[in-house]
């Protein structure tokens, strides 16, 4: 049986582009994201088929349309739900979760921690641009602007909402993660392609929930976390950090040095929703709607 | 040990069919437990049970209100006056006892306090602490100090033996109970309870025998085949299951959760899984994506949690996702008042989205219906694509009922409408393709070619977001035509008529004075009380809509045309029902609309209608 | 260097009063920084401006459309036919050219297209880029390299000159204009740019001489006062300002995000401050936090976030905290057309509550109206105590008009009742009092000797829960007296007649064929359909109502009374309106409804007048 | 002037006992936690009449109920925000939130980073009894109640809708708080309530947003988390821990040796967001209603 000739379909990052045209602007970073996506698909092999693409709103959340697989593209900031749900429902399908900064760490918050809690076998790609594109250039939990004087020259129509700066801080995405003990942590860069595309690919093939946080410039509403700024702040994660480590995982994260791009922090062995459940229904008498009945009678 | 007590067959009797048993005490303190335990014996005798419960809003401490009606033929209600109350607390008697009837039999707990007495009633009083106690001390030689010291004074069995003895029931049946249920425990301990079962039977037989007055007298029939008794909730949770719901995701809130309880415990015995939410949106969440990736899927909440999911629900019906969504109305704005009941949520149900997106609202009119209605609303939602509300109340959830077994034969299930493969392959697919029922056939992941993005933008056929004046005209009709073709397809099977309790065609309906159209849980309540009053020569009938959206139009003003007077009949504050019929129909009507936490009793529905048909 | 052009005063004119000029390209390329100059120098002529401007979805791609008209009277919409089309892309002319009036004129960008001729239109060729870049060329010497090279071709310069001479317009403000604009880059850009306005006005002009077709003129009026170019949204969020509001919480979404804007960046000039929640829950959340807390307070978003602010209006509604809730309509259910515009939030604002509580929803008319309906939000707010929904739309938000500077000596500014300290002492204090008017002195933290809890569980005077049904109906009695009182106060305070253009007094109002009742920011174009209609001879009368809730009904059953046939236009889908009306009146109307995410223009309200007029 | 003598009032414990009586069952954890806040109250001299308790919805939630200050008893799971809005509009007022595990951590879950980012001066107290309290025992983000089979025999009247056991893991609230930077973060536990009546006296004279987690046991429907079993678990923080090393706080929030009772972080000099709004009301140049039109004029 073994050598029984199978044929295995082997797609190309190309199959997995559809025919609608990405509407981002010219130097979007979301493209290379998107291009590293689809690579990704294809080093995993995935059934378009057998594949849904969810998002929630924002320029990022588009990209379902741009995907040949089957997409879900829902209301802001509620794509882990919906994603969570075709997964339960449907454990053989490959579920990527795709969206803003805006969409998973303001009004998606609360979603975090509990999916994290579930640990599901989804992959959540995180277009990071520190803004709101969609809306035209706000402030999101991850734009550095401090507050400034009124007297200032900050130009106030770069934060509409904020301009005088923000009075909050920012939140750190992989120190979060890892206190929600997400269990694969990574950090990636639209601009290094190659190095985000195999981390989409190790996340893919984690057993278990996986969120890469993806640096991806908007150069329409952003220009203070540039592609530039970027390219000067990240560097690798060390050869010798161990991700298994959760301490370890903190201490590379919290670090004042840049940003370190890579796997951050992984949780092996963490049991996945869908497999709970499958045991419980597995290890479930089964019954009848009569026998359910006969529970009641009397 | 077990003393046998005759029954003095001289002393009065009321005649009538039916009784109501009420009790009320502090919350915690056994009223729940001593009136299941009174519907599980009254139900072992072959009778007709139907229950209206309110609790406080604290977990304990405040005072548990349980009332209990049993009759010889299908009960319609909890019923108007109390035949006997029994008051475990002073507070439970004042906040509840202004119901007991004229003449009515008052049992107080006199270990615990004493009434003011009233001349009209009648009062026994039963020392139930005392008696209790009495029947553990006898067996105290019998069981080993550390079961003694863990031991509670079986309160309940005395209580439950006097109140049999009211309603002149044998004993018999609750002594093979007593013993079912204490058999683990010992010998010691069931002849303990036999005792206290004979104890409480015996110190109101004295008093019965002394005054003559007991209750109402309702015949055992023990010949009885084996029948359910369930509450609405657990109805619904079987309609579901028996329709094919496998996922269900929720958030606990009151009167809801017991839906979850059920579904966690049976669905994975049906190859089902539920799944506790961190809140509401993402329940329902999670329910599209199971819905979106083939499975069918329910949620239920109450009304805070309905209003978190108002834009989601939104998703469902401009993605045309099958989803239902129970909402168990609870009384109150905002937090409100979540241990009553209410019919307050139907605007929401109808009204509750930005912009307009097709969605079914279906209301379940008793027990038995709750389960059909669970039936229907997967199947609606299936066959129209859309989010389908299906409008229980706490009432009606928290309601426990005997009724028969349903019949499983008449299961009919509907499947959304697919693509066929043969057909996506010659010509492709569009997941919105325009049709004359306004109904698409729907792809599910793992369909080859038939991909497609779903979304909450305004679309063209294929899924792709679209603006023109001419999409957004043309996409918003196809969607709302699929609710013309469940008017016209579905209308007449979500009507039900009436004359009196029983069910009638609307053909023998004529020149009627007094016709009532209502909906949800206050079915029996007007078949009772529409009954009684064409038990007086009044002459009445009774239209009960299932389907509030799309409403079955041409059905009401049919019956409508066939009456003098219609009334519309409501528990809310505003009449959300008689505002939705001006919106749709042209039919004129009285309303009688309240909502302070209770259900209708029959006699406030008949004195409406009598003085509309004296009118 | 400046070459000074004569108009040739024989070429044909129209003479019509008004002009409408429409541009549409590729978003970022261009058409809004044009049709905002273009703005700018027609306001500077002293004409009053109106303009429409629907956007793509995308930030950048997809196509913009900028319509402004402008004439010498009052403006009260953007027109029916466009007078000058200005395409600067091939797909600008194919999705918005179709308005273009016959004979109308179409000047398109020459460098990137050539439409198919027609021969109802005149067309002009205008190489934009090309004739742009001839004029960076002229002053290439004249700067450095490194300006040079960041330099951009002036093309929206060139079109300002084009479409300027097209209208018939001096070109002398334009010059001052562009002078004031490029000061401080140099005396090379600024004449640069001055010689680029010439270079687009003398193409045309020439093209002008061949044809002899030009725009509708419209006569400068030099000597007018100043007067205020702002949007809807402008107006709003000045109007709250004006109003006291002192903190705003809000989370982005089109079309809503600019009255934030706004606010963020002068409130804090105010003694005010505006934050960014992390959605509109927590948005809400905080601007009931700040109103109990005893400051005026608001917050904006559009469908999507008010769905999920459901629960949270009702617990304002439930626990009587002023709160001001602005819903910029947008196209689409769920996320559905974000840049077009809707009146389909009606129902959501009317029943988007489960159960039941009061909230007063209004909608303002015009942008001069956005400031007066943001004065009244808060005054109702503080007055009845209770969450006041304030309906605006995307169309009028982003309409830009010129209107004059509101009379602040108008402006009353109405506070919360709160208890007296003396009253406290004496009789300590109730905070949910129960008055004949409905409305309780609210005390704010700091009250000595006045503290409450404020809550949505159902409650008793002091705030103390309570679940009888005396209390629950009690309750909610005193909570919709106050809409009632409402009514009442300020029902004919908050309705216009209108006969034509003009306002009239319902007195005025007699024997009329038609009247129209409508709400919101329809009032512009169906005053204008009005007149037209009027000045052939039919007989109309318009009434405009601005609270939706309360509903003003003896006022519109009075204005209806006076009319042979009620007409009810709006835009959304089912007839929201019409609906609100059926449920709160008797009257009979025909409707006329649709949700294509445009704004009527002027020509259909008039031909559905006329229509029913002779029918 | 400053010697002029300023009657300074003081308060006592039973000053802040409102007329109505606790509602929470007998032997409930919520009982040592009212009394520990009276206290802390007390201690702080905190005036009733400048005070604003804020709460959600729960057992724990009617708190607000049975003390003599104000009080806003919302939604469920939006103190936060609500206590945010009244803290901004009147900087000087007290305001003391507090409510239940899941309240806070999982409805309410997306409000907590953000009122970090925000760390305006409020302190939050939650009742963490690890479940459902007031909808009568479902799991909670702080249960503990590990997969079993179906054959198992746990009760499954314990945790209504996990009647085999949950399918998540539990959350960390305090790595959580951590990670979101909250600027005071500690636990306490009923049954130490002097201790606990301290930790909340710190944080309300913490300037910046203070959480702390009380361990409050419910006896009707947590039978595993009790009293009992928290005395059992529960140690001291050590004395030597530096509250103000991150990563050492993480290290013993982590360390698998039972719970730390006691202050675990504090960050210093984090800027408040009602002092950030004040900065920027006071540094702005006032303007009329007149001005503010004028920009608009021509
Ligand atoms: C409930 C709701 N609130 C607000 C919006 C408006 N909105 C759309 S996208 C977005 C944020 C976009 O930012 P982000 O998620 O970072 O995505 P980006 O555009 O930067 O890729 C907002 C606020 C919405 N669609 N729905
Ligand atoms: C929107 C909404 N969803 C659900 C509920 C029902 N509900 C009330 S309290 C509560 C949870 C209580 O748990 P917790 O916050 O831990 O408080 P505890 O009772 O344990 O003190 C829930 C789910 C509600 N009131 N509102
Ligand atoms: S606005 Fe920014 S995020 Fe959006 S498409 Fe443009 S560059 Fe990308
Ligand atoms: S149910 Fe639990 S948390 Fe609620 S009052 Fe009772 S013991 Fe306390
Ligand atoms: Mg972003
Ligand atoms: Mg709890």
């Amino acid at each position: 049986m073994a050598q029984a000739a199978e044929i295995v379909q082997v797609f190309q990052p190309k199959d997995y582009k559809s025919d609608l045209k990405p509407i981002w602007c010219a130097g979007c970073g979301d493209f290379g994201v998107l291009n590293a996506l689809y690579k990704a698909m294809a080093a995993c092999n995935l059934d378009p088929n057998n594949t849904v693409v969810v998002s929630g709103i924002g320029c990022s959340s588009r990209l379902p349309g741009f995907v040949s697989t089957y997409g879900f593209h829902g209301v802001h900031g509620r794509a882990l739900p919906i994603a969570t749900g075709i997964k339960l429902a449907r454990p053989e399908l490959n579920v990527i979760v795709v969206g803003g900064d805006g969409d998973g760490y303001s009004i998606g918050a609360g979603h975090l921690p509990h999916c994290a809690r579930r640990n599901p076998d989804i992959t959540y790609l995180i277009m990071n641009n520190n803004v709101y594109g969609l809306t035209k250039g706000q402030v999101s939990p991850t734009s550095t602007i401090p507050l400034i004087s009124l007297q200032s020259k900050q130009d106030p129509k770069r934060w509409k909402t904020t301009p005088y700066g923000s009075t909050e801080d920012p939140i750190d995405p992989i120190v979060q993660a890892i206190a929600h003990d997400i269990s694969f942590v990574a950090r990636g860069f639209s601009y290094k392609p190659n190095q985000l595309a195999d981390l989409l690919t190790q996340g893919i093939r984690h057993k278990g929930f996986a969120l890469i946080d993806a640096f991806s410039p908007c150069p329409t509403f952003n220009q203070d976390q540039t592609d530039e700024f970027y390219k000067e702040r990240t560097y690798d994660v060390p050869l010798d950090h161990d991700p298994t480590n959760k301490l370890k995982a903190f201490e590379l994260a919290l670090s004042d040095e840049g940003f370190p791009i890579g796997l951050i922090y992984k949780k092996e062995r963490k049991v996945s929703v869908q497999d709970e459940l499958a045991f419980l229904r597995e290890s479930a008498v089964p019954q009848s709607l009569d026998q359910m009945f006969a529970h009641f009678m009397s | 040990m077990t003393q046998e007590i005759k029954v003095n067959e001289a002393v009065e009797v009321s005649n009538s069919t039916d009784v109501v048993l009420r009790l009320a005490g502090e919350s915690g303190e056994g009223v729940v437990s001593l009136g299941d335990l009174t519907v599980q014996m009254l139900v072992q005798m072959g009778l007709d049970i139907y229950t209206f419960q309110t609790f406080p809003a604290e977990i304990k401490g405040g005072t548990v209100m349980y009332q209990i009606r049993a009759t010889e033929s299908t009960t319609l209600s909890h019923g108007d006056a109390v035949d006997v109350f029994v008051a475990l607390n002073r507070d439970g008697f004042s906040l509840f006892g202004d119901s007991l009837r004229e003449n009515g039999i008052l049992v107080y707990d006199s270990d615990v306090f004493t009434p003011d007495s009233d001349a009209g009633r009648t009062e026994y009083a039963l020392p139930i602490s005392t008696l209790a106690l009495n029947e553990k001390q006898a067996v105290r030689s019998r069981v080993s100090p550390e079961q003694l010291k863990r031991l509670p004074p079986p309160k309940n069995i005395v209580g439950l033996g006097a109140l049999l003895r009211l309603v002149n029931a044998p004993l018999e049946p609750a002594e093979q109970y007593v013993k079912d249920l204490f058999a683990r425990k010992g010998d010691a301990i069931v002849e303990m309870n036999i005792s206290a079962l004979h104890s409480g039977a015996r110190h109101i037989s004295e008093q019965i025998e002394s005054t003559g007055k007991r209750a109402p007298k309702v015949t055992p029939r023990f010949d009885m085949p084996k029948r359910l008794t369930l509450n609405g909730n657990q109805m619904l949770a079987m309609g579901a299951i028996s329709a094919g719901c496998r996922f269900y995701s929720g958030y606990p809130i009151t009167p809801a959760t017991e839906i979850m309880e059920f579904l966690a415990k049976e669905l994975p015995r049906f190859g089902g899984s539920a799944v506790q939410a961190e809140d509401e949106i993402s329940a329902l969440g999670m329910c599209l994506g199971s819905s979106y990736a083939g499975v069918k899927t329910m949620t239920a909440s109450s009304g805070p949690g309905i209003s978190l999911m108002v834009e989601m629900i939104n998703l469902a019906g401009q993605s045309e996702l099958p989803v239902v969504i129970v909402d168990v109305q609870r009384g109150g704005a905002s937090t409100g008042m979540p241990t009553k009941t209410s019919q307050g949520d139907l605007n929401l149900a109808l009204y509750g989205v930005h912009n307009e997106s097709p969605r079914i609202v279906i209301a379940p009119t008793s027990v038995t219906d709750c389960f059909w209605t669970a039936v229907d609303a997967f199947n609606l939602a299936e066959a129209y694509q859309c989010p389908v509300i299906l409008l229980s109340d706490q009432a009606l959830a928290t309601r426990k009922s005997t009724i028969e077994h349903p019949d499983l034969t008449q299961l009919e299930i509907i499947e959304r409408l697919k693509p066929e493969a043969e057909d996506i392959l010659k010509n492709g697919y569009l997941r919105f393709l325009d049709t004359p029922s306004g109904i698409s056939p729907m792809s599910i992941p793992g369909m080859p070619g038939a991909q497609y993005v779903n979304t909450g933008i305004e679309h063209d056929e294929a899924g792709d977001p679209g603006y023109t004046p001419e999409l957004a005209t043309v996409s918003k009709e196809k969607r709302f035509r699929k609710l013309e073709t469940c008017r016209i397809e579905q209308g007449s099977k979500f009507v039900r008529y009436f004359v009196g309790r029983d069910e009638a065609m609307i053909e023998s309906i004529q020149d009627t004075d007094v016709g009532v159209i209502a909906f949800g849980s206050t079915e029996g309540v007007i078949r009772e009380a529409s009954q009684r009053a064409i038990n007086e020569g009044f002459s009445v009938a009774h239209m009960h809509v299932r389907l509030l959206n799309p409403l079955p139009i041409a059905q009401i003003e049919q019956f409508a045309s066939k009456c003098k007077t219609v009334l519309i009949p409501e528990l809310n504050f505003s009449g959300q029902f008689a505002n939705w019929l001006r919106v749709n129909t042209e039919i004129e009507f009285e309303t009688h609309h309240k909502d302070e936490g209770l259900p209708f009793i029959p006699n406030e529905i008949y004195q409406k209608i009598t003085s509309l048909a004296v009118s």
